[in-house]
């Protein structure tokens, strides 16, 4: 028993950690541990692994062994590959963590592959999905990745002078006299409502415009209200929205009910807030090439180029698109996250999906892009 | 007028005043239990001008007023200021504050009871950014010096009541106590 | 429960109204605020004096058969007081304080923007105070005043009742910094009410093709009395061709709006500055 | 024999072992090194609401409203009380340092269960320098369980007195103590039954059955029944606010993921965390423990009981806590039990620590002094190298903040932090606003908090999409709960923030942190909820908690321990014939 037992105690102790690291028990949800095994198998005998060690490296960000599951023949170089990757600029993709992915093969010989991931980012803004295809070749009895070549923005050196305009609010204290504060929100009024069910639930959308003068910070509420006038849900616009709108502009909004059926609401009380801010009429992002084109899957997909006009580096942007039925009606508002930071003068391309549902309705459209720009929020 | 120390009529006059004022205590503990603690507050807002006072405002004054005046009282009772954030506003809540202040420097204490209020709206202007209100309050009032009532009296009493709209309420800006016009 | 209470109430009363529990002390009718009184008493020796009103709390020791003498510190918030003498018995009295002249306005103007040429688009209120910050009620007249500069364009003087007084007029025909002012006596209070342009009207584009695209500008936009729109307003200038649309959201600089866009073929451009639509212009292709 | 030879061979003074604890400990907690770890500051912010609401458990100032009644309150009520004469800081660490104290009393006693005098003495003395204990102390902030743990040992040597020789003053202290465990923390005393108890039950019962005590098999038994009954029907009444918290609202979160339940396998950082540090120079001990324990069959319940806790402490390592323990496997953290494991150690290691110094004498006391310093050493070195424990946010001075929150009315809305980790607790403590955020999972009513498998709203970003879903859905009804105030530390947040209606309003300090507001939030309402302990569960909460624990100081006071007759320095005591070669 003196020995028995303690050879059983280590024994059973090892069998359960190796029946944990392969078996049942493998420990899921963990942070920086990918979904999925992350076991790393140093010798990548098929593609799926070569492109799952890839991948798995990159989440860890252990660049160095990630950079040897590459094959020598690709167009790229360690920087320039952890910069695809990270990002640059502040972008979006600075901020955001490789959090899972899928890959499945598109074609597969004996020594080259084809596979397509589903990347799946966790941003600030939400979690982002990005779909990537890969060439994989056999180099010996291991299979690598080969990277195309990146195209990193540059803009050449220049002096871009700013002459927009800037609102600045000079506020008094809390202290000030009852009365001697004489500057009214500005006024903003709803153009346009209208109320859908999706697969999702009811949705309240359509558009806002700034009346005023001066530079308004906007939030839309909506209240659904009942047969017997109580309120069944009260919601918000959110980030479906341009939230600062400068005189005349107008901004999309869309206000989601998950779960809720519109043939139980009799009203919808709509509730505009607007507050006076400081802003800047700066930068000036124009949306080029608009236009509605079907992908490889059949899906409605908007597609643009957002430029910037500006000489500042706009690190995030937000495109809110309304789109109209023949009628000019809004029959929906959808919205998407630039995960490229746009250089001064630059431009990058973005897309937002257009419902099956809407797609045919859908004649004209409006994008408004709403922007994030680091140390100046 | 002082009583005379050691007359009879001085000895008779504090044997009933401590066996009136020990009844008094006695009936209102015994009462306690129904006495309405809830401030009734009437609004008549036909006489209001510029603008018309819209339905869902008068139901908020109610609210609000009643509201303030359950916190004035709770305030001026306990000696603490606490209850009179969020009902006021400006000039209103810094007196009602110095009260509180003053109070717990003297040992006062004042207790409202059975509150009752009839409001008028006098003027609400264009904008509904202020509304003049005049009030006909009835109550009890009660002081105490350290515990101990030393006054005690039901009163009828008019305030002029300007509020104006907060962020989710309407607060009492002034209130002003005047003499009956 | 209520009537046992009622009769407690008025036995009760009544007992003490024999034993004399609440005698009257001889109180001024009414002071103004600020201003000093007195309260005289009678007898001898010591008693406990409370003064209790809006803002005020005090209890000190008086001698009796003297007077207490009320500091304009503890009188400065208008309202009723309460006054009691206390030694073996109470002795109380009520007095109000009432609001002092007026020294100051609190006036409400609005709006502090408004479009020109709108009807009963400017109002404001005025309440006199004094200087303890009490509300006046004596009756006085308000005047009020709308100046451009130093050009007056409208005076009205108001008889304030119930310590308010009002106006309401419609803004003017040009846009800029309007001075409203209400005067009661030497006290002035100043607001400023912004008149700015309407909509604008007749918005209207030219344009020409450049290497990158095509550039698009407005004439000078106004309203439709002439007013310059202010700067910082944003025109949409849209930018329809075979490939697709641009669009651009650009601010209104010294009355212009501009903007570039990428087109390549035979484009249609068109504006707009919130609901106000522009005229349509066609620009053909690269050469 | 010469005199160092001599004070080897005799057992070590508990007096002593006291001493030396508060000469380790003590001037650690003066500096107040306990107050960076993770969860010091939630004590505190507990121990501050029944300093000033001892008899209402609903505190308002976290997730909207939350009863306090869903953790065992005892140590915070002491520090509640200790607070009034010293501060909430320093009533911390005073009650702190009373577990810290007690812990190797106890030990001494359990041990004594398993060895004699000399072995438990050097048991008790290994005890005050456990990793394990430096962990929960100083990284990990756990003082329930500590204070819990400390307590549960005092309580099992009654248990088996009580059950070996049918003392009744036994009884009585046994469950008096053990209810005090209890109310300290409830988790330690349900798994302490098994894994504590249930060694000493075996242990009893294979005393009982060899005639090494004067109770029967039967008696044994019995009488642990009593006692069971007894404790059972105890905590079920010393806490019944928390049962009736527990039965009505049962945690049915998703599970939030958390370090100790990795397989430490698989990242080297976790298993220096939660093994390497609490084991130190322990890990050097296990073959000693693993023969030592099963070589003797009084020591075989104390082996498997240690076997079984440190399976447990290596959470996901292994598959066994999933597979017995379920559900609750996503809800408990495991470093408890790895601390857990190591107190059932000790008795063994004493054992080593005495054959040691009898054979090797000088140096044996040098290379264990060196040992235990080195493991206690390498658990505060840890405390700065540890890559996961982020010291930025502590450096940081939070009062702007609750300055902010406490003027001009701020606090009729409510707020939440971003990027402050545990330092929210020390906002929530000394600010009048309520928060929809904290940090204490398992009172967490919001859907917003619930439904994602994220913790504190706080950390987000460390739970990934999850977090980043359950603080946009808790944005997105910002309104709804008067959300108005978000306080930033850190700049990964300020893209949502922008995109999603806030605005910064002000900066502090040098620009570490930043105020951002929401301007159509309307004040904060009352959320209107179910788990409002009424007015006689706050009652209960506020006496028989605390009274259970002055009754078992009075009860140590007024029942004094009879002086048991020194052992001849057996090993184990109560050794059996084919042990007698350990005796000296």
């Amino acid at each position: 028993m003196k020995f028995t037992l303690p050879i059983i105690l280590v024994v059973a102790t090892a069998a359960l950690m190796v029946l944990a690291l392969f078996g049942a028990g493998q420990a899921h949800g963990t942070v920086g541990i990918a979904a999925g095994s992350a076991v790393y198998t140093p010798k990548a005998s098929t593609p799926e692994q070569a492109l799952k060690n890839l991948l798995v490296d990159v989440q860890r960000r252990n660049w160095d062994r990630a950079m040897t599951a590459v094959s020598k023949t690709s167009d790229t170089n360690k920087q320039m590959f952890i910069q695809d990757w990270t990002g640059t600029n502040g972008s979006l993709r600075s901020f955001s963590s490789l959090e899972g992915f899928e890959s499945r093969p598109l074609h597969i010989t004996n020594d080259e592959a084809q596979m397509r991931v589903r990347l799946h980012w966790t941003t600030p803004v939400g979690p982002l999905e990005d779909v990537r295809d890969f060439r994989l070749v056999r180099e010996g009895d291991v299979w690598k990745t080969v990277l195309p070549k990146v195209q990193l923005p540059s803009v050449p050196s220049q002096v871009i002078p700013v002459t927009y305009l800037r609102w600045d609010l000079v506020s008094g204290g809390a202290a000030d006299e009852w009365g001697s504060k004489n500057v009214d929100a500005p006024h903003v009024r709803i153009i346009s409502m209208n109320a859908v069910d999706s697969a999702e639930g009811a949705v309240v959308m359509g558009e806002v415009v700034n009346e005023d003068t001066v530079p308004a910070f906007v939030n839309v509420n909506a209240t659904l209200v009942d047969g017997a006038g109580s309120a069944i849900d009260d919601e918000t616009s959110f980030d479906k929205i341009d939230h600062v709108l400068l005189p005349k502009q107008v901004s999309p909004y869309r206000i989601d009910f998950p779960n809720i059926n519109l043939k139980n609401v009799k009203n919808v009380r709509m509730d505009v807030k607007a507050t006076l801010v400081p802003a800047s009429a700066d930068p000036v992002i124009g949306v080029m090439n608009q236009k509605i084109e079907s992908d490889v899957q059949g899906k409605s997909v908007l597609h643009g180029d957002l430029l910037n006009q500006s000489g500042q580096t706009v690190n995030i942007s937000h495109v809110v698109v309304s789109f109209y039925d023949n009628n000019a009606k809004v029959v929906w508002v959808a919205d998407g996250y630039e995960d490229h930071a746009l250089l001064p003068q630059s431009s990058a391309p973005f897309a937002v999906e257009i419902p099956k549902s809407v797609a045919s309705k859908v004649q004209n459209f409006h994008v408004v892009v709403n922007q994030y720009s680091l140390g100046r929020s | 007028m002082n009583p005379v120390p050691g007359s009879a009529i001085a000895h008779l006059r504090r044997a009933l005043r401590v066996v009136s004022v020990s009844a008094f205590i006695s009936c209102l503990a015994l009462s306690s239990y129904a006495a309405d603690s809830v401030v009734q507050v009437q609004l008549d807002t036909k006489n209001a001008t510029p603008r018309a006072v819209e339905s869902l405002t008068e139901r908020g004054i109610l609210r609000d007023y009643r509201f303030a005046w359950t916190s004035i009282a709770q305030a001026v009772e306990l000696n603490t200021a606490d209850p009179l954030e969020g009902p006021f506003a400006g000039e209103a809540k810094r007196l009602l504050r110095e009260t509180v202040v003053s109070q717990q420097r003297s040992g006062l204490s004042r207790q409202y009871v059975n509150q009752s209020h009839r409001l008028e709206a006098v003027f609400y202007a264009p904008e509904g950014d202020v509304i003049e209100l005049h009030d006909t309050a009835e109550y009890e009032i009660r002081i105490s010096d350290g515990g101990k009532i030393i006054h005690d009296e039901h009163v009828v009493m008019h305030f002029v009541v300007l509020m104006t709209p907060g962020a989710d309420r309407w607060v009492i800006r002034q209130l002003q106590a005047v003499p009956k016009s | 429960m209520r009537r046992p209470l009622l009769i407690c109430a008025v036995l009760c009363l009544a007992a003490c109204s024999i034993a004399g529990v609440a005698q009257d002390l001889r109180v001024p009718a009414s002071v103004t605020a600020g201003e000093e009184a007195t309260i005289p008493t009678t007898g001898s020796g010591k008693a406990t004096f409370y003064l209790v009103g809006p803002g005020v709390s005090r209890k000190n020791d008086v001698s009796l058969g003297e007077e207490i003498h009320l500091q304009g510190q503890d009188l400065r918030n208008a309202g009723d007081y309460l006054a009691l003498v206390c030694s073996d018995t109470c002795h109380t009295g009520t007095f109000y304080v009432i609001a002092a002249k007026p020294s100051s306005l609190t006036f409400l103007v609005h709006p502090s923007r408004v479009p020109v040429g709108q009807g009963d688009a400017i109002s404001g209120v005025a309440f006199p105070f004094d200087q303890f910050k009490n509300l006046v009620l004596a009756p006085a007249t308000v005047t009020f005043q709308l100046a451009v500069g130093d050009k007056p364009l409208f005076s009205r003087p108001v008889r304030a009742q119930n310590g308010v007084a009002w106006f309401r007029t419609a803004s003017g025909k040009s846009a800029g910094l309007v001075q409203v002012i209400a005067s009661l006596d030497d006290v002035t209070a100043k607001r400023a009410v912004q008149q700015v342009a309407s909509e604008p009207c007749n918005l209207r584009i030219t344009g020409q093709r450049i290497p990158i695209g095509v550039l698009v500008q407005t004439e000078p936009v106004h309203d439709c009395a002439g007013n310059v729109v202010p700067d910082g307003t944003i025109v949409t200038f849209s930018a329809t061709e075979a490939n697709g649309k641009s669009t651009v959201d650009a601010p209104i600089k010294q009355g212009i709006a501009r903007a570039q866009m990428e087109a390549s073929g035979t484009t249609v451009v068109s504006a707009a500055s919130g609901v106000v639509m522009g005229n349509e212009l066609r620009i053909g292709g690269k050469p | 024999m010469s005199t160092t030879t001599q004070s080897y061979s005799r057992p070590i003074p508990i007096l002593a072992i006291v001493l030396v604890a508060l000469a380790v400990h003590g001037p650690l907690l003066l500096m107040q090194l306990p107050a960076g770890s993770f969860d010091a500051n939630f004590h505190m912010f507990f121990a501050s609401h029944y300093a000033h609401h001892w008899f209402n458990p609903w505190n308002e100032k976290w997730f909207g409203g939350f009863s306090q009644t869903t953790y065992p309150p005892l140590t915070h009520q002491w520090i509640a009380l200790l607070s009034t004469v010293a501060g909430l800081k320093m009533g911390y660490m005073l009650v702190q340092l009373i577990a810290v104290l007690l812990l190797p009393v106890g030990v001494f006693r359990f041990a004594r269960i398993w060895v004699d005098d000399r072995a438990a003495s050097y048991a008790a003395l290994g005890s005050v320098f456990l990793g394990a204990l430096a962990f929960l102390v100083y990284q990990a902030g756990q003082l329930a369980t500590v204070s819990s743990a400390a307590l549960y040992l005092n309580a099992l040597p009654y248990f088996y007195e009580w059950m070996t020789e049918a003392r009744a003053r036994s009884l009585i202290k046994g469950v008096a103590i053990s209810l005090a465990a209890a109310a300290a923390h409830h988790v330690t005393l349900i798994f302490g039954v098994v894994l504590f108890a249930g060694p000493v039950l075996w242990v009893a019962y294979l005393d009982a059955r060899d005639e090494r005590v004067s109770g029967s098999v039967g008696g044994v038994l019995s009488r642990a029944a009593v006692f069971a009954v007894l404790v059972g029907a105890g905590v079920g009444l010393v806490l019944l606010p928390y049962w009736l918290a527990i039965i009505q609202h049962p945690i049915h979160q998703i599970p939030i993921p958390h370090d100790s339940r990795a397989n430490f396998l698989l990242n080297s950082t976790t298993a220096i965390n939660y093994f390497v540090i609490p084991y130190g120079a322990l890990i050097l001990a296990l073959p000693f423990i693993l023969i030592r324990g099963a070589s003797s069959r009084r020591l075989r319940p104390l082996l498997m009981g240690f076997w079984v806790t440190m399976i447990f402490g290596l959470g996901g390592t292994t598959p066994v806590p999933k597979w017995l323990l379920g559900r609750a496997y996503e809800i408990l953290t495991f470093e408890r039990f790895t601390f857990w494991a190591t107190l059932l150690a000790m008795p063994i290691v004493g054992i080593l620590a005495i054959q040691l110094l009898d054979r090797f004498r000088s140096k044996a006391a040098v290379a264990l002094s060196l040992a235990a310093v080195g493991t206690v050493g390498a658990a505060l070195w840890w405390l700065t190298a540890n890559p996961y424990r982020s010291t930025g946010m502590a450096a940081t001075n939070v009062d702007p903040v609750v300055a902010f929150l406490n003027r001009d009315g701020h606090d009729a809305y409510r707020y939440i932090t971003l990027g402050f980790g545990s330092e929210l607790a020390k906002v929530s403590t000394y600010t009048s606003a309520g928060s929809v955020d904290g940090d204490y999972n398992s009172a967490r009513l919001l859907p917003e908090m619930t439904h994602y498998g994220s913790a504190q709203l706080t950390n987000a970003k460390f739970y990934g999409s999850a977090g980043m879903a359950s603080l946009r859905a808790m944005l997105q009804h910002a309104n709804r709960y008067g959300l108005k105030y978000i306080f930033v530390h850190d700049t990964y947040y300020e893209p949502l923030l922008t995109f999603v209606g806030w605005r910064k309003i002000e900066t502090f300090g040098t620009g570490e942190i930043t105020a951002w507001s929401k301007d159509d939030v309307p004040p904060a309402h009352k959320i209107e909820s179910d788990a409002v302990p009424a007015p006689w569960q706050g009652l209960l909460w506020g006496i028989l908690p605390i009274g259970v624990s002055f009754l078992a100081i009075f009860l140590e006071l007024l029942l004094p321990e009879q002086r048991r007759v020194p052992t001849a320095a057996g090993i184990p005591v109560r050794a059996e014939p084919s042990e007698q070669h350990y005796v000296a």
